[in-house]
């Protein structure tokens, strides 16, 4: 056991997968010497040499393109996005080929490609340095869309996306990187895709978040204690396909249901949870499913009063779980 | 700029038959010309098919059946990969895809070992023949190409890649990603263009600023090489020395095949609408099927009997896929919901 | 007033147009002589010569960044995507700069880039012809997304998009280019984005549904006058944003709501909508909200039992009204 | 392969200074020697001000001034279009944007004129000066100069667009497809590549199979001018002939300034990690500025009193931006809400 924060989580697993297997190599720009711009490959290039720690050309497509192409060869690539932001350019290699080999060949060809990505705001990037990516990936069939928010889920869950045999987008929430700590068991243990964990029990109310949020909620849970308001915190760690039966029971247990995200509303992964919720929990529900997010604005503005504006975080949610608790 | 690897060829002594100064044997020629030949009548059937309303949708592979042969002669079957395009008929046949499976994807059959019914025709795939599944986005395969290139450098095998595409898809920003990385990295990757000059109703002038595709070789440090795609030999020995190339680990190289589409876009298309029948019927004179056939007649490797033989054959072929195809059953409807996920691995629960 | 079909509607819209405006021009793939591959051109590079209708070369990201540019510099460009299917190399361009010009820059640079596409499946297209994209664009602040389904719509819609001052993604559902009919008046009328419109009025249950899904519903709703189930039928038009305003009154008096498309089912449009009722309409909901989609796999079958199976239609519509009504 | 234009400008008499063989007056040399180094002291000041934590992060120019003064004198300023990238202070400065809404957008307050502190520091834009709103994805901005060049051939005016970028990011798709369409339709735009030889870490060996970004102009149709982008001279001919030539509706050219980045990528990137100091000393010594004032001295324009009272009044406009913008309010939180929309227009019901 030690505690360690989320970027050593991610450096240290992804070592230690590559010394297990050979076929796992890693590319994207600056992952070498560089050890990337926020430095989650560093020092990988000096153990696995050039050859598996690639510097790739300044070109996203071209970039998951060949990490298709060497996981229908057979190996097991791992791409980075520099940021999620700029994956858009390879939007039609993810989305019409990567998420489509195995059920456009009805299985016969599989795509294994693990797709890493910083995502998410609060860092004062501004509109393309911040962006939440999910929704958009969430959508696609085929295509396994993960947001582990804490070392012990990243480690677990960077060892589990790289046994399956489908194209996973793992997304990485920037800010967490050095914000958050957390034991990781020396074990060699996983943490299977689809499904959710219960992140703090409660009777009141179901919040469901994921990623940077998570940490807002968990901080606010806290706080409302004081008021008697006992929240469920639900961390989905798999987005897409989401863990229907966890979400579900949590609310047909407390009856009430806030998600949040930092994402903007409109179709942002809340939707889906929300319908979700109305659809199969309708029975059960007291109050209107809420959603709490990012403003339908085209992405976080730079100067610090509007991304404060634009983000969720504690103060937001607390007056969000008050609203619901009191309806 | 260019560099037409065909001199090399000019170099041995003219007195040998081409074939023979290519290194192919009377019953290769002879066999080559079957593939494109029996390629040709299954294209052919599949039109007639659509006609008769029998089957919805055909998008062909005639007049470019020249330079396919050469490329599937040039590799190693089942060891190198390929990443073919829609017209690849010939091509993926020669390599080992049955006109029995060509027929079921036709009709969107059960079976169709492709993509079990769920893709369009011509979507031609073969994972146990290293044929890589088609998609309908043009250009996306090129890249791919350079990544299965990539990985063949890492584990350090002596495959190559071939991947084909038409020359309006080079406009794509696919094109020039792929070509990046192969010509970076030195991966041993044949880009083969089958240059038939439309993209649809497109003509090249509004394509590229270029004359040549290959002219662009020279901006990925890579040759490039042009042939004619209708001389079945010329394909195969611009080819054969691509291949070399690469599998010496000399790194990739751009090929353009000149060819033609004598025949509408598929069978969506209406062709009058953008070219003369004088450039198609100028065209159809220079049939890659037809001067194979010659070039056969003249050295002695073939005669009419024969040739009877081998149409014979080929209609039986033809019709026998036809059948099977015809009387296989569409799949069963809710198969549409399997096979988007593969099995989650199993854990044991520790930690 | 005359009788025309949907195709017609946007042949004659766009000449009327490209006679009223000099700045507006036409770009796209095979638009030109070949008068597109679903003969929507068909006629304009006669009148109006290759430089306002212009065949572009295979490239859907230079397409739409030229029409970015276009619209920058103060024309009025109109580009058609050939399928929507292959609009995804564009995606970049589409999302981060089409969509954020005004956003960002504070509206000194605007653009008013209308993007045409045919989408929907039906059609024996397969995986790559038959595609709904609508959702994956709605989720995006900046960009209108519409999907008028009648030759009256079509027409007032289109005029109305070659006046609005910011990008549009203007969908035609292909399968109803020929398919379907209907009286359009010979004034200039337009039809405003934003306002839904209620196709069919009733008081038991309301469908919500747009391009061919919206006539399958009409014709379920038909069917089902004889079971006496009274339809309410909204067809949105514009997809985002949405008008809520006229969905959340006409549930509210009904108190039971469905929605249909033919994209999957998670995170559609349909999540939106329920999201929304869910949220807004909760007191008046006497059911749970309904989805009837396609199913989650990563694009329609070619094969036509598979495709059928994949579609909504008015069968499975009456099935689930008649769910919905038994609730 | 690559048309080297400036040596045109050798064929001219050697005796004359460079500037007049240029067509230049000494005043104007002044005056791009003044823009330089304003640029400079507001680079250098924004430098200084990260690293007193009064501002959140800064992306520089520094090394590149010579070829964006050239670029900016030689182009119709508010008439031409401009469509930078993130490292154009010089080019954008010398345009017209001012020190003062610079330093707005690096502090992210109300009133910057570009974003309304939208965007990060460095996404320059100016729609009274034609000027393109940078955005962060890299090469987006070259197809869309193209389709501004496309609507300029479509009015008939006699402008010409300018884009610049990265060598790093002509590796992307858009560049290709962006020169594809430039050179079929013979559009009037000027491709300038500031080619500071990395990508944050990545160096060209690993961003292209090319020697020179300009080898690829053949690909396009069109001519590949590569020059000393750290001679300001020099590059404002290259731009001048090629914008000559955009006007003249001879079509595009790509073009590809040679030039160096001595401070790390941003004030995020820490460039210890995968460049040599000898290597960035070496290229300080070519520092543009350093070459131009050396030119002004030897040619008379400038004496060491001039450029103190320049050093001085520069000094003065910087702390005056600095101090202005430092003051001045952050936007109200609530306005992030504003202008993702405009009106919509209003109809008169009919129909
Ligand atoms: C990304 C994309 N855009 C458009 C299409 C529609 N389309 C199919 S084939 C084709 C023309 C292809 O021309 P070319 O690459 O020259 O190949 P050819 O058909 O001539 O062999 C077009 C535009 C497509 N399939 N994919
Ligand atoms: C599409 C995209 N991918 C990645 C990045 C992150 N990034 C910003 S600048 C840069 C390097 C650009 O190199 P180059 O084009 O040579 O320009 P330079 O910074 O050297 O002037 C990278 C990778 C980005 N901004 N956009
Ligand atoms: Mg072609
Ligand atoms: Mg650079």
């Amino acid at each position: 056991m030690s505690e360690i924060n989320n970027i050593d989580a991610l450096t240290l697993t992804l070592a230690q997968e590559m010394r297990r297997d050979p076929r796992i190599f890693l590319a994207g720009e600056d992952v070498g010497r560089r050890g990337g711009v926020f430095r989650a490959t560093k020092g990988l290039v000096q153990e696995f040499g050039e050859n598996r720690v690639v510097d790739s050309p300044l070109a996203e497509l071209s970039l998951v393109a060949v990490g298709i192409g060497a996981a229908l060869y057979g190996l097991r690539p791992i791409v980075e996005i520099q940021f999620a932001d700029f994956i858009a350019p390879a939007f039609n290699q993810i989305v019409q080929e990567a998420a489509r080999f195995r059920y456009r060949t009805n299985g016969d060809w599989i795509c294994p490609l693990l797709i890493r990505t910083p995502y998410g705001g609060g860092i004062g990037g501004g509109l393309y340095h911040s962006q939440s990516i999910e929704a958009t990936y969430a959508h696609i069939p085929g295509l396994y869309v993960v947001a582990p928010a804490t070392p012990y889920d990243i480690v677990g869950m960077l060892r589990y996306a790289l046994r399956v045999n489908d194209p996973v987008l793992f997304l990485e929430h920037k800010k967490t990187y050095r914000l958050i700590k957390g034991e990781v068991p020396d074990s060699d243990y996983m943490i299977p895709f689809c499904k959710a964990d219960i992140k703090r029990k409660g009777s009141d109310i179901t919040v469901i978040a994921y990623g940077l949020m998570l940490h807002e909620t968990l901080q606010a849970a806290q706080q409302l204690i004081h008021e008697d308001i006992d929240i469920e915190v639900v961390d989905p760690r798999t987005l897409h396909p989401l863990d229907r039966d966890t979400i579900l029971s949590s609310v047909k247990k407390t009856g009430k249901a806030l998600i949040v995200h930092e994402d903007n509303l409109t179709l942002g992964l809340g939707a889906e949870i929300s319908a979700l919720i109305a659809s199969e929990a309708f029975e059960y529900l007291d109050a209107p499913v809420m959603r709490l997010t990012g403003p339908d604005v085209p992405a976080m503005p730079y100067a610090r009063t509007m991304q404060d504006y634009f983000m969720p975080n504690v103060e937001k949610i607390t007056t969000a779980i008050r609203k619901l608790a009191a309806y | 700029m260019t560099l037409d690897l065909s001199e090399n060829l000019e170099s041995k002594t003219r007195a040998e038959p081409r074939h023979v100064q290519l290194g192919l044997h009377d019953d290769q020629v002879l066999e080559m010309y079957w593939h494109m030949l029996l390629a040709r009548r299954i294209d052919e059937r599949m039109w007639i098919l659509h006609r008769q309303h029998e089957v919805a949708f055909h998008v062909s592979g005639i007049g470019q059946e020249g330079c396919q042969v050469g490329a599937a002669y040039a590799v190693k079957r089942g060891h190198d990969f390929i990443l073919p395009y829609y017209r690849d008929l010939c091509l993926t046949l020669t390599l080992g895809l049955t006109p029995r499976a060509m027929m079921l994807a036709l009709y969107g059959k059960a079976g169709d070992p492709m993509s079990g019914g769920r893709q369009m025709p011509a979507h031609y795939s073969a994972r146990q023949l290293n044929i890589v599944s088609v998609s309908s986005p043009v250009a996306t395969q090129i890249p791919q190409a350079s990544g299965i290139g990539f990985a063949i450098q890492y584990e350090k095998t002596d495959q190559v890649v071939v991947t084909c595409f038409g020359e309006g898809s080079t406009a794509e920003g696919d094109f020039h990603e792929g070509l990046n990385w192969a010509g970076i990295f030195g991966l041993p990757v044949i880009f083969l263009c089958q240059n038939n000059q439309y993209a649809i109703s497109v003509p090249i002038e509004r394509e590229m600023p270029v004359k040549n595709v290959a002219d662009r070789a020279y901006a990925y440090g890579m040759p490039g090489v042009i042939f004619d795609g209708n001389d079945f030999l010329e394909s195969y020995g611009a080819m054969k020395l691509a291949v070399a190339r690469a599998r010496q680990g000399k790194g990739p190289s751009l090929l353009e095949a000149k060819t033609y589409r004598p025949v509408p876009h598929s069978s969506d298309d209406d062709d009058r609408t953008y070219r003369s029948r004088q450039e198609v019927e100028f065209w159809k004179k220079r049939d890659p099927i037809l001067l194979a056939r010659n070039y056969c007649y003249s050295n002695n490797i073939l005669d009419e009997d024969k040739n009877q033989e081998f149409e014979e054959r080929a209609r039986e072929i033809v019709d026998d896929a036809n059948e099977f195809a015809r009387a296989a059953p569409y799949p069963p409807a809710q198969e549409a919901l399997n096979g988007v996920w593969g099995p989650l691995p199993e854990i044991e629960r520790a930690g």
